[in-house]
């Protein structure tokens, strides 16, 4: 082992100690904050996996969580309380929502991509509020029971049991995507961002991939999604609406588009601004997400995880390293 | 060192008198504007055959029809005897006709080795794998070096390759393609906006492909045809001129007449000296 | 026929009403977009600025509505230089740098207007001559639409003549279509940036003050015309302002004859049509400056 | 590349550490969890949005609560207040962080609020396994049915229209037309207007939901109700979305063509001086209106407008009753020795409560019976209002 490998082993152990700490140390609000924001990262993930690492920026991940949540409900009140099969089955539901509708999605670039996505986001929440027997309306879908980990266990109740929960949940994701990433499918989809035209012309049928993407991110999306049903014990047609998607996209570009642990930071900053600081100053959550994505975007350009970069310059290091692509 | 073992797949058309490229009767219309008329020739394997032209003799489109990135209005591409006109750029690509691009282009975020793997991956078929990390798949990482060694980029393999210099950059261009085990290497221009010692450079890089890889290359700089080529295609407003040897082109009146009153005649003709 | 053409009469008027105010809207967007590279999607945010000035100064006299355009069009430019300078330091960083900035600016901004105005929605009135509804064929309809449609036609033909005709507006096609190319020829794109910015956010003002009395300002409109202006901009192709009259007519008539014909559709007619249209050409209908 | 990560996650792990040692107790093993009771002022939570587009009903709860207090010296039951509050915000999501936060972070006793139907099934299971009771002075899903912990001192979502349907069957010679908000709010409306229209023996002409939010330009749906051959129109909007459909039924010469029946949230509070005259005669059901004659309401409204120099609305008069019903309880319950337990108990004993809007008394399903009233929007001393025409029974 090197100095790095020390450091980083050492660093990794100090944010594991500080996750794991989090219910021993905060009251049941602060707890129930982080749980939201883990889910979030990995909703971000999603979107970073598309909008960072494929570069297809999307508007239309929430209609996927949204799928993920409301199917997870759902297997909950008809089926099992057991979350591994409720994790399973949302995530598949989302995997074939995507294999659906990203045809129609992948036909768009860019900003095309871009509103397409919003308008699958869109027609997804109209439909959610349409669907009452199925979804319950726009009054949303409750009686979630508490989430069952082990078979003929007790059901989560405590917020820090349903931390704990989720957060093993989120870092499996997390371990998750970090193989994609460095994976040959990660090294494609960063291709196909950097250069579409120079991938074809190495043969790859570049649809596929960016169809491919979308489908894994469809799929982490809805994970996140059955793992907010399971947290929150309630789902809504806003959950798949336009602001759960547009936090997600500034999530990740607050966080610094493709890097994976600067989405999750960003989505708990996000997460922490608007339910937490945004309580705080009762009514003004948007005005502090505004000053947040406008400062965020000034300060650091980067994102959270390209703020290092700059510190870099300011406490230039003896050896010199290229920017190498960021892989996670 | 051979690189050639690994990148090129045995020597296929080389000795059945098939040509490696077939292009007959192929056109392409933009509305009114006849870009590419009527054109045939062919690539014999295993040589290095150049088009030129004039300004606006067709020759970025015919490389673009050849290539699969555009669609030809009529006629047809063959490769090793095969039509391959309904292919995408894709698929003509996995099956050995790869091109190069005019401009440098490349993943710009992504290292000089990262670059190959994509080539490298894309061939061994696990481009969509979502396991094991790249860094522990030896056999690609091998290949890739490798090819870079290959065109004198090893040392710079961890570079990314926006971090590159322009030369260094046109060299990873080739890199690329060479990394797909091309049977068919069309070159789009490549010394375009190179020094005179790069372009020598990369005629040495060019003349040192294994003689299995067929080079079509369409290039300005008379030069580097002259150097390179064993067979010259002339375009003249979209049609085929005439196909032939150096010299034999050097010496056609209609090549002369066509080229006249272009700015490269004097170029054209001083290469006779040379 | 002509009972179904009865019966939709109305509808397909009021189409043409808001599909003309959807392009005041969207123009703007869309040569931002088109010209300058830039996603602004604090657009809606000043057609809501407009809106709440016609309702400040508005009291149902000519002079009224006289005094609230010229507001409107003042703080439309000032608004949209101010868009300009903001987003001017983020040239090269990406759409996604902009949308998150202007996004942002546009969360202070409503928060800012709710201090000021409150969180109802507030009707406007037209001038008073204006007000009241009128037979059209038998089918009552309001007076103020109807003049409205008379205005944005104008505006409209105003608008497109200068882009298609004059030289001020080859320059801002030719910009759209090789940014670099204008820039070689010693053109000061900055200037043109700002110079767009603050037509196009000046238009969206100017669109507010005349459409406050359709669309009335309120918490939420300005998200709601930023999600229609960017529908409008992207089925009719960015950049392009043949391609924004038409999408805007287009969009006109889905959300009016179409949502006549199949109301129980209603909530899919928008994000349907768009659908349709980047399925069958992603680019939009008339995306400029590519084959 | 590794080492760049450093100075974050140093940052990273140093802010937590921070806040490791500024706060206190722990979700797990803290086990330090106080019970509120002897000493101190009751913590009363208000949920009520203070931003989105239900901001101004949330300003009319928060001001009738207020005004309950400022009678009563910021005395319930004897025992001083301390009310929080907290965002409502728009969507379930921020509704019930909100209610999260009241209930896990500032541990208070009791809340009360809630504008949106989605945010009360949000957190129903809140109030419920933490066992803290919940005084809604708006929401009301018909589908909350089997609470121990939520009650509710306004209505329930069907009930407006129920109390309508009949009367409207009897006054209309032809057919009726709906259009209403799509969201469950719109349905229930319509639901409980069908169920007592249609015993009555009415006649539907069509019902259509009209997409919310969203829809700022109803002429479409106008135009087919229009040509439908309906002699009435039922509808149901709030906010926003009320102040453009009145307008243009308006302009688009429905009005005095076709009348118009709604539920009293329609023309109720700052909507209706938005709405002009488009609004004058429309007909609405609700179960209070300002000018109700009670030696109550009369003091009610008086102290209200001295506040807020405005007319008290059903959403005000329903946050000031949530006030008196936490008033009786912690007074039964106790007063100082009062916790959430025990006045939830004390709620449920409330025999009556006399409110600005009349005598109500709790249903089965803790909301209130109380009577209905048909309203005409008239002309009075030169500005618009609701006016009382006729009773239309209990509900």
């Amino acid at each position: 082992m090197n100095s790095l490998q020390v450091r980083r082993t050492l660093l990794v152990g100090l944010v594991a100690f500080a996750l794991l700490m989090v219910p021993w140390v905060f009251g049941a609000f602060t707890v129930s904050t982080f749980t939201r924001a883990l889910v979030f990262a990995v909703l971000a993930m999603a979107v970073n996996l598309l909008t960072g690492v494929a570069g297809l920026p999307t508007l239309g991940q929430a209609a996927y969580f949204g799928v993920g949540a409301y199917t997870g409900a759902l297997v909950s009140i008809h089926w099992s309380e057991l979350g591994i099969v409720q994790l399973l089955v949302a995530t598949l539901a989302g995997v074939v929502a995507a294999v659906l509708t990203g045809p129609l999605a992948i036909r768009g670039r860019g900003v095309a991509f871009l509103m397409i996505t919003l308008a699958i986001g869109e027609i997804g929440y109209s439909a959610a509020g349409r669907l009452d027997a199925v979804t319950g309306g726009t009054d949303g879908l409750s009686g979630i029971l508490p989430v069952v980990v082990l078979p003929g266990g007790e059901g989560l109740v405590n917020e820090g049991l349903i931390y704990y929960y989720v957060l093993v949940v989120a870092v499996l994701a997390y371990l998750g995507v970090g193989m994609l990433l460095r994976s040959p499918f990660g090294l494609t989809l960063r291709g196909l961002r950097d250069n579409e035209a120079r991938l074809r012309a190495v043969g790859y049928r570049t649809d596929a991939y960016a169809l491919g993407a979308f489908v894994y991110a469809g799929g982490l999306a809805a994970l996140a999604g059955s793992l907010w049903a399971s947290s929150q014990r309630f789902v809504a047609p806003g959950d798949m609406g336009f602001e759960i998607a547009a936090l997600a996209l500034l999530a990740v570009i607050v966080g610094g588009v493709g890097s994976m642990w600067g989405a999750c930071l960003g989505a708990a900053l996000v997460v922490f601004t608007r339910d937490y600081f945004g309580q705080i100053v009762s009514g003004h959550a948007p005005l502090l997400l505004g000053t947040l994505f406008v400062l965020a975007v000034y300060l650091l350009p980067k994102g959270i995880a390209g703020g290092r970069a700059q510190w870099r310059t300011l406490f230039p290091r003896s050896h010199a390293e290229h920017p190498t692509a960021e892989v996670r | 060192m051979n690189a050639s073992q690994h990148v090129v797949p045995g020597g296929r058309g080389s000795a059945d008198g098939v040509p490696a490229l077939g292009v007959e009767g192929l056109s392409r219309h933009f509305g009114s504007l006849r870009a590419v008329q009527e054109v045939t020739f062919e690539v014999r394997a295993g040589s290095r055959h150049a088009v030129i032209g004039p300004n606006g003799a067709g020759k970025s489109t015919l490389f673009a029809l050849i290539a699969g990135a555009l669609p030809a209005t009529s006629g047809r591409v063959r490769l090793h005897g095969d039509d391959v006109t309904s292919m995408a750029e894709y698929a003509r690509a996995n099956r050995g006709l790869v091109r190069t691009f005019q401009h440098s282009s490349l993943f710009l975020s992504a290292t000089a080795r990262e670059n190959v793997l994509l080539a490298v991956q894309r061939r061994h078929g696990v481009q969509a794998s979502p396991w094991r990390s790249v860094t522990r798949r030896r056999a690609l990482l091998e290949e890739a070096d490798e090819v870079l060694a290959q065109l004198g980029l090893l040392d710079r393999a961890g570079a990314a390759a926006g971090a590159l210099s322009h030369g260094e950059r046109r060299q990873l261009e080739v890199a690329v393609a060479l990394a797909t085990a091309p049977s068919v290497l069309l070159l789009d221009e490549p010394a375009a906006g190179m020094s005179p010692a790069d372009t020598q450079a990369f005629q040495q890089i060019v003349l040192g492909l294994p003689q299995e890889v067929t080079v079509l290359l369409v290039e300005h700089d008379l030069d580097l045809v002259f150097g390179l080529a064993d067979t010259v295609t002339v375009l003249h407003l979209g049609e085929h001129l005439i196909t032939g040897d150096p010299e034999q082109v050097r010496a056609s009146e209609a090549v002369q007449s066509a080229y006249l009153g272009a700015e490269d005649t004097s170029d054209l003709f001083l290469e006779e000296g040379s | 026929m002509s009972g179904w053409f009865n019966a939709h009469f109305v509808s397909m008027v009021d189409g043409v009403a808001y599909g003309l105010l959807l392009f005041t809207l969207a123009v703007g967007l869309s040569l931002v977009f088109g010209m300058m590279d830039v996603l602004n999607l604090a657009h809606g945010t000043l057609y809501l600025a407009g809106a709440y000035t016609a309702y400040a100064l508005s009291d149902g006299s000519w002079l009224g509505l006289l005094i609230a355009l010229v507001v409107g069009l003042v703080v439309g430019l000032l608004g949209g230089g101010l868009l300009a300078a903001a987003v001017a330091p983020l040239q090269g960083r990406g759409h996604l740098d902009q949308a998150a900035l202007t996004l942002g600016i546009s969360l202070i901004a409503a928060e800012v207007m709710v201090m000021l105005f409150g969180a109802e929605v507030l009707p406007t009135a037209p001038p008073s001559a204006l007000s009241g509804s009128v037979s059209v064929l038998g089918h009552t309809y309001p007076v103020y639409r109807l003049a409205f449609i008379g205005i944005a036609t104008l505006l409209a033909a105003l608008v497109y003549l200068a882009f298609e005709r004059s030289s001020v507006g080859a320059l801002v096609r030719a910009t759209v279509a090789d940014r670099d190319m204008v820039r070689t020829m010693g053109v000061d794109t900055r200037k043109v940036l700002f110079g767009v910015f603050g037509f196009g956010a000046a238009l969206a003002a100017v669109g507010g003050v005349l459409g406050a009395p359709i669309i009335a300002p309120g918490p939420g409109i300005d998200e709601r015309v930023l999600v229609l202006s960017l529908v409008v901009v992207v089925i009719g192709g960015l950049g392009s302002v043949r391609g924004a009259l038409l999408g805007a007519l287009l969009i006109g008539q889905v959300q009016t004859l179409g949502v006549a014909l199949v109301p129980s559709y209603a909530p899919f007619l928008l994000f349907g049509a768009m659908l349709l249209v980047l399925a069958l050409r992603p680019q939009g209908l008339f995306a400029p400056g590519r084959a | 590349m590794r080492a760049r990560r450093t100075p974050i996650l140093i940052a990273v792990a140093a802010a937590t550490a921070l806040t490791l040692s500024a706060c206190g107790g722990g979700t797990l093993g803290g086990g330090d969890e106080e019970e509120a009771g002897s000493g101190g002022p009751i913590k009363i939570g208000l949920l009520v949005p203070q931003s989105g587009v239900y901001k101004s009903l949330g300003d009319d709860m928060k001001a009738g609560f207020e005004v309950y207090l400022e009678e009563h010296d910021n005395m319930l039951g004897g025992v001083e207040v301390e009310v929080i509050l907290a965002d409502e915000g728009e969507t379930a999501d921020s509704g019930k962080a909100a209610a999260d936060k009241l209930v896990k972070q500032d541990e208070v006793t009791v809340v009360t609020g809630v504008v949106s139907s989605a945010v009360m099934n949000g957190v129903v299971d809140l109030f419920e396994t933490s066992k803290i009771p919940l005084v809604g002075s708006n929401a009301s899903p018909t589908t909350l049915t089997d609470a121990t912990y939520i009650w509710r001192t306004s209505y329930v979502n069907d009930q407006p229209g129920e109390a309508l349907g009949a009367y409207v069957a009897e006054q209309v010679d032809g057919s009726v037309y709906f259009l209403a908000a799509d969201y469950q709010a719109g349905l229930d409306e319509v639901t409980g207007f069908k169920r007592s229209f249609d015993a009555a023996g009415g006649e539907t002409a069509d019902e259509v939901y009209t997409p919310f939010p969203g829809t700022t330009n109803f002429q479409p749906f106008l135009a087919n109700a229009n040509s439908s051959g309906a002699e009435a129109l039922f509808s149901f909007y709030a906010g926003g979305a009320a102040v453009e459909f009145v307008k243009q039924y308006d302009q688009f010469g429905l009005k005095g063509q076709i009348d118009h029946y709604s539920a009293g949230f329609l023309t109720e509070g700052g909507v209706l001086d938005a709405q002009g005259e488009s609004a004058l005669g429309t007909f609405t059901a609700m179960n209070y209106n300002f000018d109700l004659e009670n030696e109550l309401n009369a003091s009610f409204v008086e102290a209200y407008e001295a506040k807020t120099g405005l007319k008290p609305t059903t959403y005000a008069m329903a946050s000031y009753d949530a006030a008196h019903v936490l008033d009786l309880a912690i007074e039964a319950a106790g007063g100082e020795d009062a916790d959430s337990e025990s006045i939830n108990t004390a709620i449920g004993e409330i025999e009556k409560v006399e409110s600005p809007r009349g005598t109500w008394t709790w249903s089965e399903i803790g909301t209130p019976v109380q009577t209905w009233y048909l309203r005409e929007v008239q002309e009075v001393d030169g500005t618009l209002a609701n006016v009382v025409i006729q009773e239309l029974g209990e509900l």
